[in-house]
Order: structure tokens, then sequence, then C-alpha cells
């Protein structure tokens, strides 16, 4: 048996990658990679490493401008895994495999409501994602980099859409015992973790906008925009998952905030 | 994005009027020295940023992009997989090579075996293309014929080189290595992507490293996991006069150049609106022959120019509301010569002699082939 | 006039510019003449008052007789279709009508007469191409053939001004055309990306070949009317001058 | 999961039968028969425009079998033929009205299909077009697109289909199937494509401005020690291995090449000590005096046509 998380994690409390359960991986990212477009952005979490660019509010195309009322832009996400990104070299066929277009239709509802896109009536917004190595948690990469290309790409949003995944440490299958819970909610999986461990996905925004001085109170404003589970957990386990993914959203909130103060154009 | 586009060979065709299309056609080609809209020389190319070994979970991988912002990445990964021996090689022939060949089992070793062109897979993603449209095909297999068909020449101290990259891959009768290249084009090709991709793969395979193998002879492979001892796909030559300039290879892998004529100049390193208005589009695959110094050529292959496909411009004679002229006579079909000034769509092929003036610029002594070679053995590929 | 080749094939040279305008089927390269599709060649005088040189084309449509070098005047000939034309403007058409909406109708081509007889089709005309036209047009009139063919053909709109030259505001289109019917037109222009532009305002254009409610061939009344002879009803149409 | 409701064939795909001829006689195995003609000489070709009456225009083209071939066919010794013959069909569907989606084009749209039959080649290509069919669509694209003239035909679309009834060889069939693996043969294919495509158009009366034709030349060498001698029309299976080959598609009334494509290492050519070419020039030489050859059969073939449309009328 290959050395997993749920085995050696209880008795070291460490994980495969020798993080605590809540720290978050190495997250470096920057804005404006890509002239040619824009906006766009190179984001990685640990080794999951994602190329967005994002082609700005642009006339719509012949088809969908016809449409009544669509008084408000469209959101077109087109996600491409590269052949090289997974551990076994996979050629997908057009990049139309399950993943992908899970993520794509998820990323395009999403900003699909996040974004003002009333300010662009009958005109569409594409964005371009390239994800260049896939280590786990690529659902919440893929917002991060889509976040930080759409504010390169200058369209207004009510405040940065962060995403985490979250998952437990165990099977987690039987009811939580609060007398003796052995099992402890993990923060940013990686590939083997996300295999083998139930996670969750979880994105949360802020409605009114976060200004210097209110930071303390802004636990409240934080509303959660996207959820998605595709592993069995038991119910109870739900909440503590949820509280540590929101936790670690707003931690990645302030990581970006840095990336795109810190890049002066 | 995806939206589907007329999949013909060459880039999408630009969206200029007739009157820009006249205006570049001239000024590109005044007898010898065009004027280019970037005031760059003809054999000048873009400036480039290039870094090699981006992506851990890769065997070599390169990124390189343009100043004007069109990037690309290239990831190479490489799997051991089983050698088919094909049935017809089961013919008395081959097999009493291979009785004899198995009696002498030491001498000639797994040398008989050379390489398979097949065990080279590209593929190429350009985004708004689906990946069996013409481009991507095309280019595909521009560059895997120019990969494969580099037979390294007799250089003593490279033996496992002799058979060119294909040779290289074999680990014994039974096993090979299998190379995926993947290039993947990350925004609107700005340009016809050629250069760039044929660039970013010459510096990913350079920086690719294959696990160092342990097994020996005819057995099952078994490598060594320890990463820093890898080899290198290109072996490097160990001759180094200082540690700090670049490595230097006896056997690189091909480059390919991509060059126009207007008229009667040759351009290297056009941009789209440069290759709107060429007469003719030619892509070139070089590389620095190990045994003699001068360049040596692998493939050629001429690209359909857009400019056929462009809009003609109406001449004022025949233009309608000039001044309410009554219309010219109506022989129009066959009818309009040349007008100066005004656009044609280019008919016709090239001229014999302009296609051997363009490959002989490459190739010679001192020629743009040579100048882009030297330029990539500056970049130190770590 | 130096030899002129009788046949000529795709690159074949003809003449210098300086003795031949180049005349539709050739094109000019270098100040020379040269054909550019396989056929006769037919060497068309310059209209006399014009002292302009002779026009020199390759006519796609192989003639009975050898085609005279001597400048023929229009040969008549009992000619296969023009096989191979593409509607240019101020061609004239024969289309059927696929669909008839409030301010236009849509047609489809059927066949594309030849620009050099396309003045009125005289009595003298190709009497052999009525047959010809008729066999064809009657095959394209009945209903059970009308949609195999249409994606194969090229596309046109009449649209409601270009129906008549009078009263061009009052044109009620139901009473112009009917699904089916058989129109006569002119090409006014290439039209959009996947329709042609086609106009019926002169007296010899218009529907000339309809059938009635009941189902039987109708023939012209009036400018405005065509009757069906069994049942004798007669129905509003924009009818082209028989001859 | 295996799918259960069909019995599937083994899943690795079976593997023609070696005829039990071939093992034990060690003479019965036909050598590989070397090139009789000159090096200049070209192989003879039938090529007949118009015989698909539905098609606008259609040709077919057929090279005549090899010696070896044709002494096979009269005393066959082993069931698998030496060499192949070329046979293409060709035919042209257009001007076509463009289909709705596609863009104003104030030019002829031209795509081109080519597709090998399944039995053509000596491995089985499936029904599914694989790359090597889709690059040489493009290159006849680029070959025709230089000859046809497309303003005259606005809006609409032309539908140029190949059909490979037999390919070329890419080597002689007894070699180890790795020994020159390059595809030399798709270099025959494309240059037979290109002049029955040619033929076809003309038989459409597509304005054109010069008949195409494509020729292939290579440079071969029989035995490892002397240098590579140049070639015209080679046929890979008379080879022992191919250094370079080249093909052109070329136009003679206009002296101008519209297609190039140039494979292989060329650098060492034996050339008489007068000819100061280099090896890629001689190929590219050699490969339009094959084409111009082509050329004289294209020009009779058309001729052909329209005389036999006058004798019709």
């Amino acid at each position: 048996m290959p050395l997993d998380t749920s085995t050696t994690y209880p008795l070291t409390k460490l994980r495969l990658d020798g993080r605590r359960w809540n720290e978050l991986r190495l997250l470096q990212a920057q804005i404006s990679t890509n002239p040619a477009s824009s906006g766009s952005s190179y984001l990685s979490m640990g080794n999951t490493s994602i190329m967005c660019s994002v082609h700005g509010p642009a006339e719509g195309r012949r088809g969908d401008g016809g449409s009544a009322g669509s008084g408000h832009a469209v959101v077109e996400v087109d996600v491409n895994v590269a052949g090289f990104a997974g551990v076994e070299r996979k050629r997908r066929a057009g990049g139309s495999d399950r993943q992908s277009t899970r993520i794509a239709t998820t990323l395009r509802s999403t900003f699909q409501s996040h974004l003002h896109t009333y300010l662009y009536p009958h005109s569409t917004i594409s964005i371009h994602i390239s994800v260049l190595s896939a280590d786990g948690s690529l659902l919440a990469a893929a917002i991060n980099a889509c976040t930080l290309a759409l504010v390169d790409a200058g369209i207004p949003m009510p405040g940065l859409l962060c995403g985490c995944t979250a998952g437990m440490s165990g099977s987690a299958s039987t009811p939580r015992d609060p007398r003796h819970d052995e099992l402890d909610p993990l923060l940013d999986l990686s590939l083997p973790e996300e295999q083998e461990l139930p996670s969750l996905t979880v994105a949360t925004t802020t409605v009114v906008p976060v200004g210097e001085n209110n930071m303390d109170e802004d636990e409240e404003t934080m509303k959660v925009s996207v959820l998605s589970m595709e592993s069995k957990v038991h119910a109870t386990y739900l909440e503590t998952m949820l509280a540590v993914g929101i936790d670690g959203c707003s931690q990645i909130r302030e990581l970006l905030a840095d990336v795109i103060k810190g890049s002066r154009r | 994005m995806s939206n589907q586009r007329q999949a013909s060979s060459a880039s999408q065709v630009p969206h200029l009027s007739p009157a820009e299309l006249s205006y570049l056609y001239t000024s590109l080609s005044l007898p010898k020295n065009p004027i280019r809209p970037d005031g760059r020389s003809p054999t000048q190319f873009r400036p480039l940023s290039a870094e090699t070994n981006i992506l851990p979970g890769t065997n070599g991988s390169a990124r390189i992009g343009f100043a004007d912002g069109t990037q690309a990445i290239v990831g190479v990964k490489a799997s051991v997989e089983k050698t088919i021996l094909a049935a017809d090689t089961l013919d008395s022939r081959s097999l009493a090579q291979h009785g004899d060949a198995l009696n002498r089992e030491g001498e000639e070793g797994s040398a008989a075996v050379s390489g398979q062109g097949e065990w080279v897979q590209m593929s190429i993603e350009i985004p708004g293309y689906r990946d069996d449209d013409a481009l991507p095909v095309f280019l595909g297999e521009m560059m895997r014929e120019s990969l494969v068909g580099s037979v390294a020449g007799g250089s003593e101290e490279v033996k496992e080189m002799a058979g060119g990259l294909k040779g290289r891959l074999v680990i014994n009768k039974r096993w090979h290595w299998r190379l995926y290249i993947d290039v993947l084009l990350l925004s609107q090709p700005l340009a016809y992507p050629l250069p760039l991709l044929s660039l970013t793969t010459h510096l990913a395979l350079l920086s690719t490293k294959l696990p160092k193998l342990k097994s020996t002879g005819e057995e099952d492979p078994f490598f060594d996991d320890d990463w820093a001892v890898a080899e290198y796909l290109y072996p490097r030559s160990n001759k180094q006069s200082s540690p700090s300039d670049a490595p230097t290879y006896p056997v690189r892998p091909p480059v390919t150049l991509l060059v126009i004529a207007v008229g009667e100049n040759v351009i290297f390193d056009p941009n789209r609106e440069e290759i709107a208005v060429a007469d003719a589009v030619l892509a070139i695959s070089i590389t620095r022959s190990s045994d003699s110094e001068n360049m040596k050529l692998l493939s050629i292959r001429s690209i359909d120019p857009p400019s056929r496909l462009t809009q003609p411009g109406i001449p004022n004679s025949e233009n309608v509301n000039m001044l309410g002229g009554p219309p010219a006579s109506s022989n129009q079909s066959g009818g309009q010569e040349e007008v100066g000034g005004v656009w044609r769509p280019r008919r016709g092929g090239v001229q014999r002699s302009v296609i051997t003036r363009m490959i002989k610029t490459v190739l010679q002594k001192g020629g743009v082939g040579e100048e882009v070679i030297q330029g990539l053995e500056g970049v130190k590929v770590e | 006039m130096n030899s002129l080749p009788s046949i000529a094939i795709p690159g074949q040279r003809l003449g210098s510019t300086a003795t031949y305008f180049a005349g539709p089927g050739t094109h000019v390269h270098q100040n020379a003449v040269y054909a550019s599709i396989a056929g006769p060649v037919v060497t068309d005088a310059a209209p006399p008052q014009t002292r302009s040189r002779p026009t020199l084309r390759v006519s796609r449509v192989t003639d009975t007789k050898h085609p005279s070098p001597s400048a023929a005047t229009a040969t008549t000939y009992k000619s296969k279709p023009r096989y191979n034309t593409l509607p240019a403007v101020d061609s004239i058409v024969l289309a059927r009508v696929t669909r008839v909406q409030k301010r236009q109708a849509t047609v489809s081509i059927l066949v594309v007469l030849d620009e050099s007889t396309s003045q009125p089709l005289d009595q003298s005309g190709a009497i052999s191409d009525k047959e010809y036209m008729a066999s064809l047009l009657t095959s394209a009139a009945n209903p059970e053939n009308h949609s195999n063919s249409d994606d194969l053909r090229f596309q046109a709109l009449i649209r409601k001004e270009d129906v008549r030259a009078v009263e061009k505001d009052h044109v009620v289109m139901d009473e112009m055309f009917r699904v089916g019917d058989i129109v006569r037109g002119s090409v006014i222009s290439l039209g959009d990306q996947s329709f042609y532009y086609i106009t019926t305002a002169r007296n010899d254009l218009g529907v000339f070949m309809a059938r009635s409610e009941a189902g039987n061939m109708m023939f012209p009344v009036t400018w405005k009317e065509m009757r069906d002879p069994i049942t004798g009803i007669s129905e509003s149409r924009k009818v082209a001058r028989p001859f | 999961m295996a799918d259960r409701r069909r019995i599937n064939g083994p899943p690795a795909g079976t593997r023609p039968p070696v005829y039990a001829s071939l093992k034990e006689s060690k003479t019965g195995v036909s050598e590989r028969t070397l090139r009789q003609r000159q090096p200049t000489e070209l192989r003879k070709f039938y090529l007949k425009t118009g015989m698909i009456p539905t098609a606008s225009g259609s040709s077919y083209l057929e090279f005549a079998p090899s010696a070896a071939l044709a002494a096979a066919r009269s005393n066959p010794k082993s069931l698998i033929p030496p060499s192949s013959a070329l046979k293409v069909a060709c035919t042209v569907h257009g001007p076509k009205p463009l289909p709705r989606s596609v863009p104003f084009s104030p030019n002829l749209l031209l795509t081109t299909h080519v597709k090998f039959a399944p039995f053509a080649a000596r491995k089985r290509k499936g029904h599914v077009r694989d790359t090597t069919e889709r690059d040489l669509g493009v290159h006849l694209e680029t070959a025709l697109r230089g000859a046809i003239i497309a303003e005259r035909w606005p809006k609409s679309g032309l539908d140029i289909t190949l059909t490979i009834v037999e390919a070329e060889d890419d080597r002689w069939w007894g070699d180890a199937p790795d020994s020159h693996d390059a595809s030399w043969g798709m270099l025959n294919v494309l240059a037979g494509c290109i002049t029955a495509a040619s033929a076809a158009i003309a038989d459409a009366h597509i304005d054109c401005l010069d008949l195409v034709s494509g020729g292939v030349a290579a440079l071969v060498s029989d035995d490892a020690s002397t240098a590579p001698r140049l070639v015209l029309d080679v046929d890979p299976a008379e080879h022992r291995s191919i250094q370079s080959a080249c093909v052109v598609a070329y136009m003679p009334a206009r002296d101008e090449i519209t297609e190039l494509w140039l494979k292989g290492d060329s650098s060492r050519a034996a050339l008489e000590k007068s000819d100061g070419r280099t090896g890629h020039e001689a190929l590219i030489d050699g490969a339009v005096d094959a084409a111009r050859g082509a050329n004289t059969i294209l020009t009779d073939a058309v001729r052909e046509s329209i005389a036999r449309s006058f004798a019709q009328v």
C-alpha cells in the first residue's frame, strides 16, 4: 500500500508533503502575463499551475446577439488541460473530457452571476484556461486564476472571488462523535489526498467591497457563491469542512490582494 | 472563442483592406531594401524570452514568449513501451538474420534494431482550432518529419545518437521509449506560429532527461530512480571550456525557419501582415550537421500564402461611382491587367530562381541558419 | 491573324494583348492572352464603330459545327446548358420560387442564360433551347423534386421594390408570386453571403410558368393574371410577356 | 468493461497470415528487383477525364505496372505483389453555393479531401482520415490554389475529392519495417493526386492559369559504398534506401512552382563534376523535369476530352 494520508496522518499529524492540517500550499501568482489579451494571469498553488487569459467584453457573436433581452454580457469559458499536465500523459479528444467540461460549466455559471455583466449589454466575455500541471484542487485554482485575470482585464466585480478545497483526514463515513473525534479537517488538498479522501470546493466573495477600516467585521458579509462536492461524507462533518474551507478562502483572498496591489501596471 | 475558422492551411485571413495590402506590398517589394512595418532588417528576428524546465511534472519543458504576447509552452514526457516485432520481419530473410544474430549475441547487441518514426508523437494545441484541423495537423507533421528524419552523421564519440533521435529511443530489442511532445500555443496566433513552436520544441528537447538505465542487455528495463543522475535525451559533449558558458551539443534537434518572398526580396521571421502580402511562404528545417561545420537541410515545405484569399481592389477606371464615369467596356472578367497600385490577390506559383535564393540565404556560410543556431547555442539549458 | 488554335487548353498562349482583348475564359499574363479553360476559341469582332481590337474568348459551350475562325456574329448552336456558369450581374436567370414573404420572395436559381443571348429570346433564337428548357423546367416545376436540389443551387432574393417598375410601393407579394412558380429574372447584384439579388421589373421578366390551385399548368392572360385552362379560375401573378 | 452484447474480436487486433511458402524455401523469396529504367526515364501512366457524369468534373489516373509486377502477375511465385502501381480517382463538385455560416468571400473557396481506400496501402487504413491523409489534403490545396483564378467565382465553393484506390509503397515489402521508415510513397501519391486533380478541374471548366502537374525526384543509394544518385519518378520498392526525395507541383507555361515538399538529407549527392548545383537544387530541378513529362500526358488527356465532347453533341 503506498504511503497514504489516512494511515500515516493520525500518527504524525503531518500530511504527505509535510503540511499541518490548516496550511495552504505555496501560492505564487502574476497578472498581465500576456499583453495580447485584455487580461491574463498565471497562478500556481503547489504543483497545480494554471494560465488564464480573458478576451475582454467584445462584440457578441451574431448568433446570440439576436437573443431577446440579452441586456447583459455573456460569459464563455473554455478549459484546456494540457497533455503533459497529469502524471500519465493523457491526450484528451479535443479537451472535451468530463473534468474540463465540469470545470467550464461551473466557472461559466459562477462568473455569469458574479460579474457586473449588466454594464456590457450585447457583448461576450471569453475566458480561456490552460491547465499546465494538475496536482489537485483544480476547480479552486481555476477560480482564483480567473478572478486575477478578470481583475487584470478591468471587469467590475463586487469582490475577489477566491476558491479553496477542504477535506477530512479519514473516510468520515460514520457519524461524528463529539467526545473523541480523531478525524481532522484538511485544507487545500493535493492530488493523492483528493483522490483518496472526501473533499469539497468552496468559493466565497464579499458583497460589500472590503475597505481598509472594516477588515475586522468582514466575517458575516462573506457570501458563498460556489460549493461543489463530488465525494461522499457523513453530514455531521460537513460543517467543519465548510468552516475550514471558508477560512482558507479568506487567507487566499489576502494573498491575491497582495498580488494585485503588488503589480503596479 | 472557438469559432470555427475556415480551415485553410495558412493562419486565418487577416482583415486588411485592399489599400493597406497594396501599400504593404509596395513597401515590402522595394528592390534591395524592403521597408518592414516594424522597421526590422530582412534577416532580423524579433526578440523573444525563453526559459526551460518550468514544469516539474515533465521530462523536459520550455516556454518562449514574443514581446507582442504570443507564447508557447512545450512539455515532453516519455514512457517505456514494448516493441511489437511486426509479422513481416518474421519472413525468412530477417529470420535468418535473427538466427545468426542470436548466436553471436554479445557482439552487435541492440545496434541491429534501428528506431521507428512513430515512437515520437507530436500534438499541437492552438486555441480556436480543433486538433484535427488543417493547421495543427500540418504543423505537427512538419516538425515531426524533420525531428525523426534527422539521421545524425557518424560522429564517433556519441554512439547512441548514431541513429538520430529515433535511434536514441531504443532501449533494447523488446523495449523502447515513446516520446510525447505536446505543444501548447497560449494566445491567438498573431503571426504564423511555426517558428515560435519549433524554437520552443528545440529548447524543450534539449532540456529533456531520461532516467538512467540500470538493467543491461535484453532483460526488462530497470531504471535508477535518482533524478539527479538522469541522462539528457540529447547527450552533451563533456569538452566544455568553462562551466559558466552554455554546454555544447554534438547533435542538436532541428530548427524550422519561416521565409517569405515578396517581389524580389527574401524576408525572415515575418509577422502576420507581412505574410498576408507574401508571394511565397517556405518553411525550411535545418540542423547543424555534426561532422561538417555547415548547415544541413532536413525538409522544405511550401505553405499556401493567404494573399490568394484576399479581396481584390477595384481600379478607378472600373469604379462605377467615380464621378459618374461610364463603366468601362464590359470585358471585365478577362480584361483587367495589372493596374499599378491596385491590390490583386496573388496568382500563380513562385519562380524557381526565387526558391533557390531563399534556400541559399538560409544554408550559406554565415547565413541566417547559422545565426539562429548560434543564438540558440547561447541559451543556457540547465 | 496569326494561327489561332481552334481548341485551347488552359495555359495555352492565344495572342498578344496588342492584337486582342481578353474575353471570358481567358486571362492576361505579361501582356499576352492565355486561355484559362479548355474549349473552342471564338473571336468576336469589335462593334464596327469603335475600331478597337476584336475580343478573344474561349466558350464553355461545345458547338455543333466547328467554330469558324472567321468572326461569326452570335453563332447559333444547339447548346447543352452552360454548365458551371455562375450568375453574374445583368445575366438572365430562370429560378423557382421557394418562399414568399411580406417583403421579399426567396428563389433558387435553376439555369443561367448565356449573356450573349441575354436580349429577349427572339424568335430566331435557339428554338432547340426552348425544348431543352421546357423539359428541365417541367421536371423542376413538379413538386416532388423540389426539396432535394435546393442546397445545390444558388439562392436569390426578389425584394418587394424590385418586383415591378410601376407603383413599387403598392406591391402585395402574394399577388405576385406563389411557391413553385418558375420566374425569369435579371441579376442586379452579388448580394450578401448567401443570396443574390434579382429583379423582375421588366415586361419580359416575371412568372412564365405556374400551377394553379387545382394543380394544372396555367397560361398567361394579362400582365397581372394567369388562368387555369380546366377550371377556368384565374389567379394573379406578375406575368412575363410571352413571345 | 467489455461490451457484453457484442462479441468483440481479439482486443490486440490480428496480424495478416504469413504464408508457409515464404518460410522454408530460401530461394523462393523474390529478391528485390532493382530499377531497370534509366535515371531520367519516367513511368508511363493512363489518364482519362469526364467519366463520372454526376460530378462537374472527374478524372482517373493509373500508373503502368512495373516490370517486376507485370512478371509477378503473369506467373505468380508468391501471393505478395513485389511492387504496387498508383491508382487515383478524382471528382470535382462546384461551383457550389456556400453554407450560410461561411462569411462572404469574394474568391472561390477550395476544399480538398484525400482518402485512401482501406485496401490501398500495405497496412490497412481505417475509414476515419488519419494525419497523413489530412496532410496530403493540405499539400494538394496549396498546389491547386496557386493555379485556380479564384476571383472569377465569388461566393462559391469547390469540393475536390480524391480516392486513392492503390497507393505507392514506402519501401520494398521484404525490408524490415524500420529500415528507412520515412513514408516516401506519400510523395508519389501526392504527385499523382496533383495531376489527376488538375485534369478534373480542367474538365469542370474552372478557370485555371495553367495545367499543374506533379513530379518526384529522389537521391537513392543502392549499395552503401557509392554516394546517392539522382533518379526521376522514383519507385521506393526498387531501391535499398532513399536518402532524400522531393515532390513539386509545376506550371510549365509560367515556369512557376506552386507547391514544394522536400524530405531527407540531400547534402551528399553524386553529380557530375561540371554540375555546380548542390544536392537539393539538383533534386528540385529533377522533380520539375518529371513534372514537365507528366504535363505532356495531361495536355493530351484534356485535348481528348474536348474532342470527345465534340463528338457527342
